[in-house]
């Protein structure tokens, strides 16, 4: 057994446990702590089967954003769990064997893990991410060129999705007035954790690195793993930091909410103009060849980096509107 | 030929618990924990399909030959931000349905609206 | 110009969102999405023109050839739905301003608006583009904006419905994405054409078999096949009316088409009808769900829920038709779903006229509508004969249709489900013309304003559709044919 | 006895102690009687057995660039371990946690 599989195994046993346990506890506080050890275990596997991307991913929205969005709803409603009725248990296990057995059925043609020769790698379009994204866009980290060029519009997709959950999430929390709501600055006494000295300092002296360590990432997407998602998600990160330790109100003296909101249709719209531009020197929507005439490679460039800002600029917009939303909704109760 | 397999079949095995989560408990915050490890499993599932033995991350770098293939993970990159956008978006409703209600528990909350009558919503 | 129009008519649409947020105006947000409507009916016109001889748009995004990028397919088998999405859109966005401002607070309708405009996004870029992958993240946009688009309904049920759906649609979207990564594993490929090219070869592979059960149960589910229908009946029942206008008459439409799409241009019919026993299992379940949701229909004592169950059941008739893979199930089924989108669409129309006017929709606020509220009464009776499928009305004609090809397939008894599925529409919708024509005005009833002129307008204009193209059947019928031909036709996909 | 060979050893002994650090914290974390001597142990991974782990590899980097990153990771693990043990701890003294004496039951 080589060390590969043995560590797999491992981190498999790992999340299996986690999982186990998740479905067994009723304290959904823990539950939300496991289950940011089950990403933060996935993420680790991740790692290991080379994706440092989605590693990287995967830590800061599995272990960082949805963590303290499960933990702030469980401070808003209630952290136990009723005992599970037996009757349910029955349809979930009919669909569960169902699914089950078509999943093994499927695995004995699934092609070998960690095959050369699999469809997978053999298909014409590797070679063109692996050895002509080299000259056709001369980024190293193809999975920076598939993302934001190859599959730009896959990308678009995905800001849209997340424009969406920050439209929805808006809609349904910041606009409406809630039960028992008060004007902002009024509420009561809200739990603030700068009482606490060391943390305070500590937050304050991180604060101005980790909103760095966000443009590193950003914009060094093109050269190691990293780009405007993680990015956006770091610097609302840090807001998010700020905001649970000097509060809401705190951090909105720091971004204000116009500011907030006025990010989160800003950077789909620069992503859109910025494919619109493509068309209008000549090429097809989201073509950035023509972007510097004469030079496509150049173009590409220009192209990635502005895709990587402009997600960057919605996903932390939505991340902090989101988080600001759930806070300030503990604020007024 | 089974032993290549053993990593598709712990992950089916992670992919049925995150599923089982998600119907058989009435809890709405364990559905959503239960969707999330549900579809963290099928990100692993993808991520596997691209890895090639002694590959390395598919960051191109002089001496390298192997790598394994960045198209999964281009995918999966953009399935995480569509599963937090729905975590959010379902927490969201948690929060709201728990103002209305006051429960989280399913069967209790179809208990109260049959009591509030079936057409005559509050 | 006209060679951009595929990713225009998505693009517009999407670009109107952020607008939406910026302005923070209802009137400039309301013009936003109707100029999103109106442009995207525009392009799919002029695409309809592009593609009436048989050709076939392809694009290809970021200027990357496929399978390396991503393109858009416009042919035959996706104008008609794009015609049908951005219509409704256009007659949504004219019927929605009055309906939305009774609805909603007025300082939610600006994201309202921008909800409204990505679910459209969404819808069309399903519809439009060639890439595996990229359906599933279209999907999930329009499922997202509906998810919050629901839980606006006045009700607190409206929360609860739109949490359901919210956990079925996503298990059903995992479904998909499992499904797609199996395909992946086998084929290697995202892009529509080269997997349909590369998939005759790994026919009978187990892993290919289980992708496509994955990706079928995943569209069943957004589709509302019985017996994955569960979400369907509150979330169209309790959204507010002109989103379930909107999502009744394009939202399991589209799925439907996804669906139809995966089967006959992707994974092909050889083996989804002959490794795959999907006619015979499709067949059941139609005839199924034309039989619990009509009998469901006659038991509601809400309008609007009766409508979403009669839903559940004309899903079934849709469905039935393309389970006879052949040309004429296959065009009769599109047909219906034509015309059932805009005869539901009417319904939802009528009854949020009701919602605004009496406050209400459950059946016995209606007794006395035909003396009171003549119009809209009048709306729901021609459009609920539509969906009984008298003759001269739409319903009949697709209904017609659907029997004939299951005459010609020797399906009797999806016929007698057919039949007694009619007859049961009779019953509900004979209800609701009793109480609304034979019993006097109750209090309530007699005390209402007046129908905003384009509400009114907006109905009559999908009833009076309904009852044209009952008469003359010609322009859904070739478009139905051509996307017939096109989905089993060579080389689709 | 070369420098690389006395790098290697030192390396090595210092990521075997941090593996230990770990391993303790854990079966602390699982033993220990109540709260205050529970945060001790998980204060102990992660400062003592994370921070010589780290150490551990600073001493088999090929280049610079990795050896700036792993400090700067050594620097931040150095300043939130401690904060948030600290404050765990701190709020557990506000909310009233009494400290565990010799022969009462664990908690």
């Amino acid at each position: 057994m080589s060390m590969f599989v043995l560590m797999n195994l491992t981190l498999f046993g790992i999340l299996a446990a986690t999982a186990v346990t998740i479905s067994r506890l009723r304290a959904l506080y823990e539950a939300t702590m496991l289950t940011a050890l089950f990403s933060l275990v996935s993420a680790s596997l991740f790692v290991l089967m080379d994706a440092v991307d989605v590693a990287f991913t995967e830590a800061a929205v599995g272990v960082g954003i949805s963590t303290v969005l499960f933990l702030g709803v469980l401070a808003l409603t209630r952290s136990r769990e009723d005992v599970t009725p037996r009757i349910r248990q029955w349809p979930a296990r009919v669909v569960v064997l169902l699914a089950g057995g078509m999943l093994v059925y499927a695995s004995q043609d699934l092609p070998r893990f960690e095959g050369a020769t699999t469809p997978v790698q053999v298909h014409p379009v590797t070679d063109v991410y692996l050895r002509e994204s080299q000259d056709d866009i001369g980024v190293p980290n193809t999975v920076t060129s598939v993302l934001a060029s190859y599959r730009a519009h896959d990308t678009l997709g995905e800001l849209v999705v997340i424009f969406t959950a920050g439209v929805a999430v808006l809609l349904l929390l910041a606009s409406s007035p809630g039960p028992g709501r008060r004007e902002e600055g009024e509420g009561p006494a809200e739990l603030v954790l700068a009482d606490y000295r060391v943390l305070r300092v500590i937050s304050k002296l991180l604060l101005p690195f980790i909103l760095l360590f966000a443009f590193y990432v950003l914009f060094h997407g093109e050269y190691g793993p990293g780009g405007g998602f993680q990015a956006g998600v770091i610097f609302a990160a840090g807001f998010v930091l700020y905001g649970l330790v000097f509060g809401v109100d705190g951090a909105r003296r720091v971004l204000p909410r116009p500011l907030a909101w006025a990010m989160i249709p800003l950077g789909i719209l620069l992503y859109v103009v910025l494919g619109l531009a493509g068309m209008l020197l000549g090429g097809e929507f989201l073509d950035f060849q023509g972007l510097r005439p004469g030079d496509p490679q150049a173009g590409q460039h220009l192209g990635i980096l502005l895709v990587e800002t402009s997600v960057g600029i919605t996903v932390a917009g939505v991340m902090v509107a989101v988080f600001f939303s759930f806070a300030s909704r503990r604020a007024a109760r | 030929m089974s032993g290549s397999l053993y990593v598709y079949w712990l992950i089916f095995a992670l992919m049925m618990i995150g599923l089982y989560i998600v119907i058989s408990h009435g809890n709405l915050v364990k559905k959503l924990i239960g969707l999330n490890i549900f579809q963290v499993s099928v990100f692993l599932l993808y991520i596997s399909f691209g890895k090639v033995r002694d590959g390395s991350a598919p960051i191109v770098k002089e001496g390298i030959d192997t790598y394994s293939h960045p198209l999964p993970h281009v995918l999966i990159l953009t399935a995480i931000v569509v599963g937090v956008a729905t975590t959010a978006l379902g927490l969201a409703l948690v929060v709201r349905i728990f103002e209305a209600y006051g429960s989280l528990e399913e069967d209790l909350l179809h208990e109260r609206d049959a009591a509030s009558g079936v057409d005559g919503p509050s | 110009m006209t060679a951009e129009l595929p990713a225009l008519q998505v693009v517009i649409p999407l670009l109107c969102a952020p607008l939406c947020l910026l302005f923070r105006s209802r009137t400039a947000a309301w013009l936003m999405f109707l100029l999103a409507a109106l442009a995207s009916l525009g392009c799919a016109v002029l695409m309809a023109g592009q593609v009436a001889g048989g050709d076939m748009l392809r694009y290809e995004m970021g200027g990357w050839e496929p399978p390396v990028g991503i393109e858009y397919v416009i042919a035959g088998f996706n104008v008609p739905l794009l015609l049908l999405v951005s219509t409704i859109a256009v007659v949504v966005a004219v019927y929605g301003r009055r309906s939305l401002e009774s609805e909603i607070s007025s300082s939610r309708i600006p994201l309202l608006y921008a909800c409204l405009c990505l679910n459209l996004t969404g819808l069309l870029g399903i519809v439009s583009t060639g890439d595996v992958f990229n359906a599933f993240v279209f999907l999930e946009i329009a499922s997202l904006s509906s998810y919050a688009l629901i839980a606006m309904g006045k009700g607190r049920r409206a929360l609860l419905a739109a949490f359901q759906y919210l956990v079925i649609g996503t298990v059903g979207a995992v479904f998909i994405l499992i499904g797609v990564g199996l395909t992946y594993a086998v084929t290697g490929s995202l892009n529509m054409a080269d997997l349909a090219a590369r998939l005759p070869d790994a026919y009978g592979n187990r892993a290919l078999t289980a992708g496509a059960v994955f990706v079928f149960v995943g569209f069943a589910v957004k589709m509302a096949v019985f017996p994955l229908h569960g979400w369907l009946p509150d979330a169209y029942a309790e959204a507010p009316s002109a989103v379930s206008t909107f999502l009744a008459a394009t939202g399991t439409k589209v799925a439907i088409y996804a669906f139809m799409r995966f089967a006959f241009t992707v994974f092909g019919a050889a083996l989804v009808f002959e490794r795959l026993p999907l006619d015979r299992i499709g067949l059941s379940l139609a005839s199924l769900a034309m039989l619990v949701g009509a009998a469901a229909a006659c038991f509601q004592t809400d309008l609007k829920y009766l409508l979403a169950w009669s839903s559940v059941a004309h899903v079934g008739y849709i469905v039935a038709g393309y389970s006879l893979a052949t040309v004429d199930g296959v065009q009769a089924s599109y047909l219906h779903l034509i015309n059932h989108a805009v005869i539901k669409g009417s319904l939802f129309a009528a009854a949020g006229i009701l919602m605004l006017r009496l406050g209400s929709v459950r059946l016995e606020a209606l007794s006395g509508l035909g003396r009171t509220m003549p119009w809209t009464f009048g709306a729901i009776a021609v459009a609920g004969l539509g969906l009984v499928g008298v003759p001269l009305t739409a319903g009949f004609v697709s209904k017609w249709a659907l029997a004939t090809a299951l005459i010609d397939e020797g399906q009797g008894l999806v016929l007698a489900a057919m039949l007694v599925s009619s007859l049961l529409a009779v019953v509900y919708t004979g209800r609701i013309i009793e109480i609304g024509w034979f019993r006097e005005p109750s209090g309530s009833t007699a005390a209402a304003g007046t129908t905003p002129v384009s509400m009114g307008v907006a109905t009559w204009a999908l009833v009076l559709a309904s009852l044209y193209f009952g008469v003359d059947p010609r322009l859904p019928a070739s478009l139905a044919d051509a996307a017939a031909s096109a989905l089993l036709g060579p080389g689709g996909g | 006895m070369s420098a690389s060979l006395l790098l290697d050893l030192a390396s090595s002994a210092s990521l075997l102690v941090g593996s230990l650090f770990v391993l303790s914290g854990g079966i602390g974390l699982l033993r220990f009687p109540d709260f205050y001597t529970r945060i001790h142990a998980a204060g102990l991974t992660d400062s003592a057995g994370a921070g010589l782990i780290l150490l551990g590899l600073l001493l088999q980097t090929p280049g610079w660039e990795t050896a700036v990153r792993l400090v700067l990771i050594v620097l931040f693990m150095l300043l939130t371990g401690p904060t948030s043990t600290h404050v765990l701890a701190q709020a557990a003294g506000r909310d009233g946690v009494r400290v565990w004496r010799a022969g009462e039951p664990r908690r």
